[in-house]
């Protein structure tokens, strides 16, 4: 069953990862891209990783894809596509992989993975995770906050606009 | 202590160019002329004070010139009889033709560089003359080959006249090729280069040896005395000044190789090739300057061609083995060449400047002294029995036909006929110089200055023969005992009177036949095809030309357009844009999207997992 | 964590601690408070009292990180003083800038102290971020951005196939920890192809990070749009920074397979980056392909694989940094308003113009091409024998083929130099801090050439 | 382990290639970073897949770094994008061909 | 005196010249004349103390330097160093002399004097690192000159020498290398010291190769025939002192090194490399020889006619016995000395016709006799005249060279008869014929004279009377000679 389990997430991932890939809308894509985030937190959470799953959802689904669509929509408001919108095929794909990650995320809530040791044999908690994190990778995560500030701060003198900048827009 | 002073028989000379280099500028002419004069006539006293040394054979050492490894090298001379000999006929006629010169180039402004390269001339001469071991001796023989191209070409602006000393220096420079060869191997053969040391050691050398040796000798000896075939820059050298001919081209320089010859006898007389050999050699340049002087019509090219040809009688002695013969004739022909040489200046200084013979002419009545002077010498030269000359060359037939063999006797048949031309072409020499006919102007008497240093010569050319008069003609042949040498096989007494009476007749059949030849004064038109080709040099040049010098200027142009600028150019230069091109290529590669990058960075992914994967499987 | 370890750490938090505060120091002041930060960590790193260093996690805190840590805090103080001109002359938000240097020298420390895949990727990361803002900092410079965007994109490849190389190491070994990993792999893990696999994606980000062909191809592009100090920083401290790691912590060459793929790597750079160079106008893209060059020699040292080695490749990297940082230097102390003079073009008659920076200019090539009395010379011949013992014959001969061919792309700037042209130059003579640097970096140059001995015994210190 | 540690790497390694195909073949900048994110989950799949083989949370861990590691690059590169539409106007990388050679 | 003695003489002739390069940038030009004459100065001192020939050295100097490599600084002066020293402080003179009145810049003297230094350190370098360093830093100075100064092509014609010359000191590099390490993996002593890696057992199938790569970076600098393609471009484009540093020393420093380095270390090497020395010398003397005779422009004249003198001396290295040694050695000084003559009397003659193709001269003689006379007295000394100072050499080499192999001695011979073709050609494009260009020219004056007069007093003098100079040269040939034998296994 969980063998099962796996083998259908690892599908679902793989063809939206291809379909994100080849959109021509970068809005597609992203919202494919998203799917596959989904269908890969469960596969975390299968392979013993809850807390990961979530911060998969959260942090890459919830944040770094919502940065993305912003971006997007920034620069290139998404068109209708009239030609396609029509389409079966062009609604198929999406659906039928949701239904398919929607079923997948039911069976495994399903089965309670901290009572079944037989689905997995290695579950850290996010007790353990914090302890063993905060223990050994401390400057880990100092540095990464760091990184983190800077990027905040690159991103800033990057994209604000300066005068000389906008003088050259004039130009 | 005596013997040191031998030094200063080259010296002196050395220090008369020296004062004349450094304070010539500013002396004036006179005194310039006196002290060239005063030190080679210094140079003629020495000699004479110390001749006695030369009875004991003399060394004196300067200074150790080198002394690496196994070469010990001295400045060293040697004094003996020949050197002596020697010494004297060069410091004396060459004291004669500086005080010849100082008059003939009254008018030339650069005498200051004449008389320094002509004292230069005699101290190389004096060195080899005196110099006990080859490589001194080859220090005066280079010396003297220089002095004779600067000379050769002293009248610089005319280009002919400098190439001709350029060619000078360079057949005989050639030549000295195969002697320095010579040189290298005697060193390498004996340990030594003294030449009384090698001499000595010479018999203990295998034969085959030493006749390669001496063959190379003698063609040092060849170039530096215009022997076939190194013959052809002679006449050509006729370019220098009258006294430069007269002094380095008849009476000493090219007289050099014989008395190399001479010197190295010993080592050369014990290869039978060798000796035959020089004597094919003597005999066939004696006759073919012979043929070449019948024709000449520059008075200096005919003196050039009979020098030439007498040089020939030389190394014919030298083959037949008298060396006293050779000496004998190589001082009796410094006179009557050096002689005929300074009269035939003198007439072309009275002709200003002319030297067409065929335009020449009534020397008799415009200078009897010369045209005597002029008789004297030719007749000398001709061979007419009780000058000088006849003795000398008397001497190297008789020697010839005394060994009594076919190729002997052969060769001193072509002796006796290039006898017969010799008296041809000096009887006509003389006649042409002395027809009564319109002839180039002149102006008045010879100088003083031009005549008299010809009286001695003169003299000298008529009884030189005393020096080694024969038992048959009542002599004690002085040089032969003086000298010491080989006189080679004694001729019989009726071999001496035939050869007498032969030359005798000879010479009158010359007289009868020029007188005939030329009663009608000579058309200036060329002559025939064979007239031509003597008068060519038998086309010598050309040919050396075609074969030597033509090749060897076009090899070396196509050397630097085809192999240097391919070596220094084209290949560095090509493998530069080579370099250059395939850069430029590479720039493709850096295309400026990003998108290229990010696909070479996958191809490079790409390439170390198949290396990886190759790597692994193997 | 505990004082023992943050006291053995100081000198890494005072550039943590330096790289923030420098935000709120104003405009002004802000490079010179970047420029005090990095020497003090760099003073801090020898001090006494710090060599009681206990075990730190995921950094080592021994002689070599502090050694490496001081130089790149050195090269980050040069940085900043070879700025001031354009914060002078455009609008160069300095804090930022100072901020984002010392920044990028905290990664860098942290890259070359690592002992863990972790500190490693994270190193990396940090100081490849600060580089890709550096990078196109220049906002007034249009090809800044485009340079920006050149180091970007490959830079996030090479960052995934980092990450996926540590991964597989990791999947394939069960650690992180750098010297057990590197022992499993040789040891033969159970899952050997896939470590090796691992490791040449590591191999391959690397040779990215030290532009190595055929990762190369970003070099010219960015160090041309690059502010030239910034350049001067990414030629020298981001390479030498990676060299450092494999030097000291990663014996790449232990692991046999990889040997090969070293040495094609080498030999291709070596190669591409020559013929690249030559025909080149402009002078910090020769300086690039030049660099790329000097990165194959520098796997020479890699390859070696012996500690004599790795002294060379060490003393290599200064001469080689001193050289770079002050080329670029020069660059930036010769630019004014209208920009770098990059193309040889602008430098004509320099000679005539300023003698110093155009004999110093000379000279910095010279010791690139490996000239006899310089530094450059004196590091080609450590490395090349180093690597002759090691027995890498072919690679030591087509190294000393390149610089053959190199010195024709050295020298044609230089002749340039001193041709009597004169073009216009809208430069002023060189502040303090270019005088400074400029003549530190020649006077190491020639020392380390002349008398190489005490920086070889400093090095051989420090080398574990 | 409920499959094999191999089977997990291989998806990860498909998904790898594909992100990687994804950089390669698109023009479009942000489509080129949509790839490097697939690339970057393919490794923390690796991660976590390992950290489950070994038994111990080291893998899992630095999946959460690689998250932060993630985001912060995304930060500054879309903040560049920003930069590079505003002043160029196109999201095309090879129109940025302005040095070459 | 006896302070003198104590002084670090060696180390001061070496930086001497740098000092005064520095000098030269700091106070002007006349920096560079107060450098020469102390040269000469030490020089002279050393010079007085070379009464001992007994001992190996003169003077030997020896200081630390890197440890790590066991590089020293190790200077040794014996009879031959010492006659280099003089040959580069004499034409460091001439070439500083004839460059004043045409080149004011100090930067010019600076980089010859850079250059010297480097040469000097070549001479008397006993550690090859130092000797390598020396190398390099000899040539580059000259090469910016060139670049710098040259001709119409200087640059195309630097960087050809710049590669040429660097080829083979790169070479030169890898050998030393591997002699390092080879000696270093067998005794664990990891040293440069020349003295210690003769002692190295070289693999047999390294030997030739380490040993070609010494060869081919010395030949080069000499340079022998085939690797001569830098010389042509580089000669007729240099400044003349450029060139006659060049062709007076820098290719000296090639034979040297055959000599001082390569001998040493790879004795048996040595003697299987004669033959191909032999046929190598004789390609230079021969093709050199050729191409002077077909040459137009005076330099490029001279230069090949350098190429042909270089090959004697190789001759004489290729025959290695005591008295072609000797002479060898002997005629580095005399080359040098009279190739910088020749290519100062070509350097006065174009200063006065602004040309230097042979068809546009002629009759330089009825104008300037003095000048004249000295293009005669050169060309005759490069005609190798006996009682000059090529013919000392040349005579040495080729009896040295024909008890070794024969042919070799005769073909070297015919080397000698060429000379007089390219010699005369030139004198004769040069002095005689109708006067061309300028009707008036003025004579040498005197600065030209002072220099010329010293480098005809030297021709002489070696000419004549070389025995002292001989007898320096003695030891080193003996040292070198026995060398040979115990290790190189020749009988």
């Amino acid at each position: 069953m969980v063998t099962v389990l796996f083998y259908t997430l690892a599908a679902i991932t793989l063809a939206t990862t291809v379909l994100c890939l080849t959109r021509n809308n970068p809005v597609h894509a992203v919202l494919y891209l998203v799917q596959a985030l989904f269908a890969l937190a469960l596969l975390y959470f299968m392979l013993g990783a809850p807390l990961l799953a979530a911060w998969q959802v959260i942090l890459y689904a919830g944040a770094i894809m919502v940065l993305f669509l912003f971006v997007i929509m920034l620069f290139e408001p998404p068109v209708a596509d009239k030609r396609t919108s029509g389409r079966l095929t062009h609604w198929f794909f999406p659906v039928m992989l949701g239904g398919l990650l929607l079923a997948c995320g039911g069976a495994l809530i399903a089965m309670d993975p901290a009572a079944k040791a037989s689905l997995s044999s290695y579950w850290l908690t996010p007790r353990d995770y914090g302890r063993a994190l905060f223990e050994r990778y401390a400057l880990a995560v100092e540095i990464i906050s760091l990184i983190l500030l800077f990027a905040a701060v690159g991103a800033f003198h990057l994209g604000r606009r300066y005068r000389s900048t906008t003088k050259e827009d004039v130009s | 202590m005596m013997g040191e002073l031998l030094f200063l028989i080259p010296l002196l000379p050395l220090g008369g160019a020296l004062v004349i280099l450094f304070a010539g500028g500013r002396m004036p002419r006179r005194m310039l002329s006196g002290v060239a004069i005063a030190s080679v006539a210094a140079s003629a006293a020495m000699t004479l004070w110390l001749w006695p040394l030369a009875g004991d054979r003399t060394r004196a050492t300067l200074f150790t010139w080198l002394d690496v490894g196994a070469l010990q090298l001295p400045v060293e001379i040697l004094f003996s009889p020949l050197a002596a000999a020697m010494t004297l006929m060069v410091t004396v006629v060459s004291a004669l033709i500086h005080v010849y010169a100082a008059s003939y180039l009254h008018h030339e402004p650069d005498i200051r560089r004449f008389f320094t390269l002509f004292n230069l001339f005699v101290f190389a001469m004096l060195v080899i003359v005196l110099a006990d071991n080859l490589l001194l001796l080859f220090l005066g023989w280079e010396g003297v080959g220089f002095c004779s191209y600067a000379l050769i070409g002293f009248w610089y602006r005319n280009p002919d006249f400098a190439a001709a000393g350029r060619k000078a220096f360079l057949v005989t420079r050639a030549a000295d090729v195969l002697f320095g060869i010579a040189l290298l191997w005697l060193f390498r053969l004996t340990g030594t280069l003294s030449i009384e040391a090698i001499n000595l050691q010479a018999a203990s050398l295998p034969p085959t040896t030493v006749t390669i040796l001496a063959l190379l000798l003698l063609a040092g000896a060849c170039g530096k005395s215009a022997q076939l075939p190194f013959s052809s820059w002679l006449p050509d050298a006729m370019a220098g000044p009258t006294p430069v001919s007269a002094l380095i081209h008849a009476a000493t320089m090219v007289t050099a190789g014989v008395y190399l010859l001479c010197r190295m006898f010993p080592l050369i007389s014990l290869s039978a090739i060798a000796l035959a050999v020089i004597g094919l050699i003597g005999a066939a340049t004696a006759f073919y300057g012979a043929t070449c002087a019948l024709v000449q019509r520059d008075i200096k090219k005919v003196l050039a061609y009979s020098t030439i040809s007498q040089v020939g009688y030389m190394f014919l002695a030298v083959g037949a083995g008298t060396v006293t013969g050779a000496m004998f004739h190589l001082l009796t022909h410094a006179f009557f060449k050096a002689l005929l040489f300074m009269v035939a200046g003198a007439v072309i200084h009275l002709a200003a400047g002319e030297q067409d013979l065929f335009r020449l002419g009534q020397l008799s009545k415009r200078s009897p002294t010369l045209f005597w002077l002029l008789l004297v010498g030719a007749l000398a030269l001709a061979g007419v029995p009780l000058t000088a000359g006849f003795f000398s060359k008397d001497a190297i037939l008789a020697a010839c036909f005394a060994r009594q063999t076919l190729w002997w006797t052969s060769l001193g048949i072509a002796g006796l006929v290039t006898a017969f031309l010799t008296a041809l072409y000096a009887i006509r020499l003389v006649y042409l110089l002395a027809a009564d006919r319109e002839s180039a102007s002149g102006h008045g008497p010879a100088p003083r200055g031009l005549v008299w240093p010809l009286l001695p010569l003169g003299a000298l050319a008529l009884v030189g023969g005393l020096l080694n008069l024969p038992a048959v003609w009542g002599g004690h042949e002085t040089l032969g005992r003086w000298l010491e040498t080989p006189a080679g096989a004694l001729p019989s007494h009726d071999l001496e009177w035939g050869l007498a009476a032969a030359t005798l007749l000879l010479v009158a059949g010359a007289w009868l036949f020029i007188r005939n030849r030329y009663r009608v004064p000579p058309t200036v038109s060329p002559g025939g095809a064979g007239v031509s080709f003597l008068a060519a040099g038998w086309q010598l040049d050309s040919l050396i030309r075609v074969i030597i010098t033509a090749p060897f200027e076009k090899i070396g142009c196509l050397l630097e357009k085809s192999v240097e600028r391919r070596l220094s150019a084209t290949w560095p230069a090509g493998l530069g844009r080579l370099c250059q091109v395939t850069g430029q290529s590479w720039r493709v590669l850096t295309s400026g999207y990003v998108s290229h990058y990010l696909a070479a960075m996958a191809w490079g992914m790409v390439l170390l997992l198949a290396m990886l994967v190759v790597l692994l499987v193997l | 964590m505990t004082g023992d370890m943050l006291l053995a750490l100081l000198p890494l938090l005072v550039l943590f601690i330096g790289s923030v505060s420098v935000l709120f120091v104003p405009e002004r002041q802000a490079l010179v408070y970047g420029v005090v930060c990095a020497l003090l960590a760099a003073v801090l790193a020898w001090w006494p009292w710090l060599s009681v260093a206990s075990d730190t996690p995921l950094v080592s805190s021994g002689f070599f990180a502090r050694g490496c840590l001081t130089l790149w805090a050195l090269l980050g103080a040069a940085t900043c003083l070879l700025s001031e001109r354009y914060r002078a002359s455009r609008q160069f938000a300095a804090p930022e800038f100072a901020a984002l240097v010392l920044f990028c020298v905290f990664g860098m420390s942290v890259l070359s102290a690592s002992t863990s895949l972790v500190s490693l990727f994270l190193g990396l990361e940090a100081m490849t971020l600060a580089f890709y803002v550096l990078i196109a900092f220049d906002r007034g410079n249009t090809t800044g951005a485009e340079a920006g965007l050149k180091y970007l994109l490959p830079g996030f490849l090479a960052s995934a196939l980092l990450a996926f190389g540590i991964a597989l190491v990791y999947a394939a070994t069960g650690t992180f920890v750098l010297s057990d990993t590197v022992a499993l792999t040789v040891a033969g893990a159970s899952m050997h192809t896939i470590a090796l696999l691992g490791w040449t994606l590591i191999l391959a980000a690397i040779a990215f990070k030290a532009s190595l062909a055929p990762f190369h191809l970003w070099t010219p592009d960015v160090y041309q749009g690059a502010p030239a100090p910034v350049a001067g920083l990414l030629a020298s401290g981001s390479k030498g920074a990676v060299f450092a790691l494999l030097l000291a912590s990663v014996p790449l060459a232990l692991i046999a397979p990889l040997r090969p793929l070293l040495a094609v790597l080498a030999a291709l750079s070596m190669i591409v980056g020559t013929f690249a160079a030559l025909p080149q106008t402009n002078l910090k893209r020769m300086l690039a392909y030049s660099s790329v060059v000097h990165m194959g020699y520098m796997v020479l040292a890699v390859l070696t694989g012996h500690q004599v080695g790795f002294e060379a490749g060490m003393f290599y990297l200064v001469s080689y940094g001193a050289a770079t940082v002050a080329a670029f230097g020069l660059v930036a102390s010769l630019s004014g308003p209208s920009g770098e003079p990059q193309n040889y073009a602008a430098l004509e008659g320099l000679a005539a113009r300023s003698p110093w920076r155009a004999a110093l200019l000379t000279m910095l090539l010279l010791s690139l091409a490996g000239f006899p009395p310089l530094a450059g010379f004196m590091g080609k011949f450590v490395l090349f024998s180093a690597a002759l013992d090691a027995g890498y014959v072919w690679l030591v001969v087509l190294a000393l083929f390149s610089s053959l061919v190199s010195c024709y792309y050295y020298l044609r700037p230089v002749m340039r130099l001193f041709r009597s042209g004169q073009t216009a130059a809208d430069h002023g003579p060189a502040n303090g801090g270019e005088r400074l640097v400029l003549g530190l970096c020649g006077i190491i140059l020639v020392i380390a050439g002349i008398y190489p001995g005490p920086i070889l015994r400093m090095i051989a210190a420090i080398v574990p | 382990m409920i499959v094999p540690l191999g089977h997990v790497l291989i998806l990860a390694g498909l998904l790898f290639v594909a992100g990687l195909a994804g950089v390669l073949l698109r023009r479009n900048l942000i489509m080129i970073l949509i790839g490097v994110e697939i690339m970057l989950n393919a490794v923390s799949l690796t991660l976590v897949g390992a950290s489950a083989y070994w038994r111990h949370p080291d893998g899992q861990l630095f999946a959460l770094l690689l998250m932060a590691v993630a985001a912060a690059e995304v930060t500054v590169a879309l903040a560049l994008v920003i930069y590079l539409k505003r002043s160029r106007g196109t999201l095309d990388v090879n129109r940025f061909d302005g040095m070459k050679g | 005196m006896n302070g003198l003695s104590n002084m670090p003489l060696l180390s001061v002739l070496l930086l001497l010249p740098l000092a005064g390069a520095l000098a030269c940038l700091a106070w002007g030009r006349r920096a560079a004349v107060v450098a020469v004459m102390l040269e000469a100065v030490v020089a002279l001192v050393l010079q007085s103390g070379s009464a001992t020939p007994a001992l190996r050295w003169i003077r030997f100097e020896d200081w630390a330097w890197i440890e790590r490599f066991g590089a020293r600084i190790s200077l040794g002066l014996d009879g031959l160093s010492l006659l280099l020293v003089w040959l580069t402080v004499i034409l460091l003179a001439v070439a500083v002399g004839l460059s004043w009145p045409r080149y004011r810049q100090p930067g010019f003297y600076a980089l010859l004097l850079t250059s010297c230094s480097g040469i000097l350190g070549v001479f008397l370098a006993q550690d090859l690192l130092l000797f390598y360093l020396c190398w390099e830093i000899m040539l580059l100075p000259l090469i910016l000159c060139i670049a710098l100064w040259g001709g119409a092509r200087r640059v195309e014609a630097a960087f050809k020498l710049l590669l040429f010359t660097l080829a083979g000191s790169l070479l030169m590099l890898l050998a030393f290398l591997g002699l390092f390490l080879l000696h270093g993996r067998q005794t664990g002593d990891y040293s440069f010291a020349l003295q210690a890696l003769g002692t190295t057992v070289i693999p047999p199938e390294l030997a030739p190769w380490m040993f070609g790569c010494l060869a081919v970076a010395f030949l080069v600098k000499v340079p022998a025939v085939p690797l001569h393609g830098w010389l042509p471009d580089a000669y007729q484009e240099a400044p003349t002192a450029v060139t006659l540093l060049l062709s007076g020393v820098l290719a000296k420093a090639g034979i040297f090194g055959l000599v001082r380095v390569a001998l040493p270390l790879f004795p048996a090497t040595w003697n299987s490399f004669l033959p191909v020395l032999g046929v190598v010398a004789l390609v230079s003397i021969g093709y050199g020889g050729w191409l002077a005779y077909v040459q137009t422009d005076l330099k490029r004249l001279v230069g090949y006619i350098s190429v042909a003198h270089l090959g004697f001396i190789l001759l004489g290295l290729a025959a290695s016995n005591a008295m072609a040694l000797q002479g060898a050695l002997l005629q580095l000084f005399n080359h040098g000395i009279a190739t910088a003559a020749l290519f100062v009397v070509v350097a006065l003659v174009e200063r006065r016709t602004a040309s230097r193709q042979l068809p546009q001269l002629g009759g330089l003689w009825s104008r300037t006799p003095q000048l004249g006379a000295m293009v005669l007295f050169f060309s005759l000394t490069a005609l190798g005249l006996p009682g000059l100072n090529i013919f000392i050499g040349e005579i040495l080499i080729l009896l040295g060279a024909f008890r070794v192999q024969p042919w070799w001695g005769a073909a070297g011979m015919l080397g000698v008869l060429l000379a007089a073709c390219y010699t005369l050609r030139m004198v004769q494009g040069i002095l005689w014929g109708v006067p061309r260009g300028p009707e008036k020219m003025a004579d040498m004056n005197r600065g030209e004279a002072l220099i010329l007069a010293p480098l005809t007093v030297l021709v002489l003098w070696f000419g004549l009377y070389p025995m002292p100079f001989l007898t320096l040269l003695r030891g080193p040939v003996e040292q070198l000679l026995t060398h040979i034998v115990t290790t190189g296994g020749l009988p």
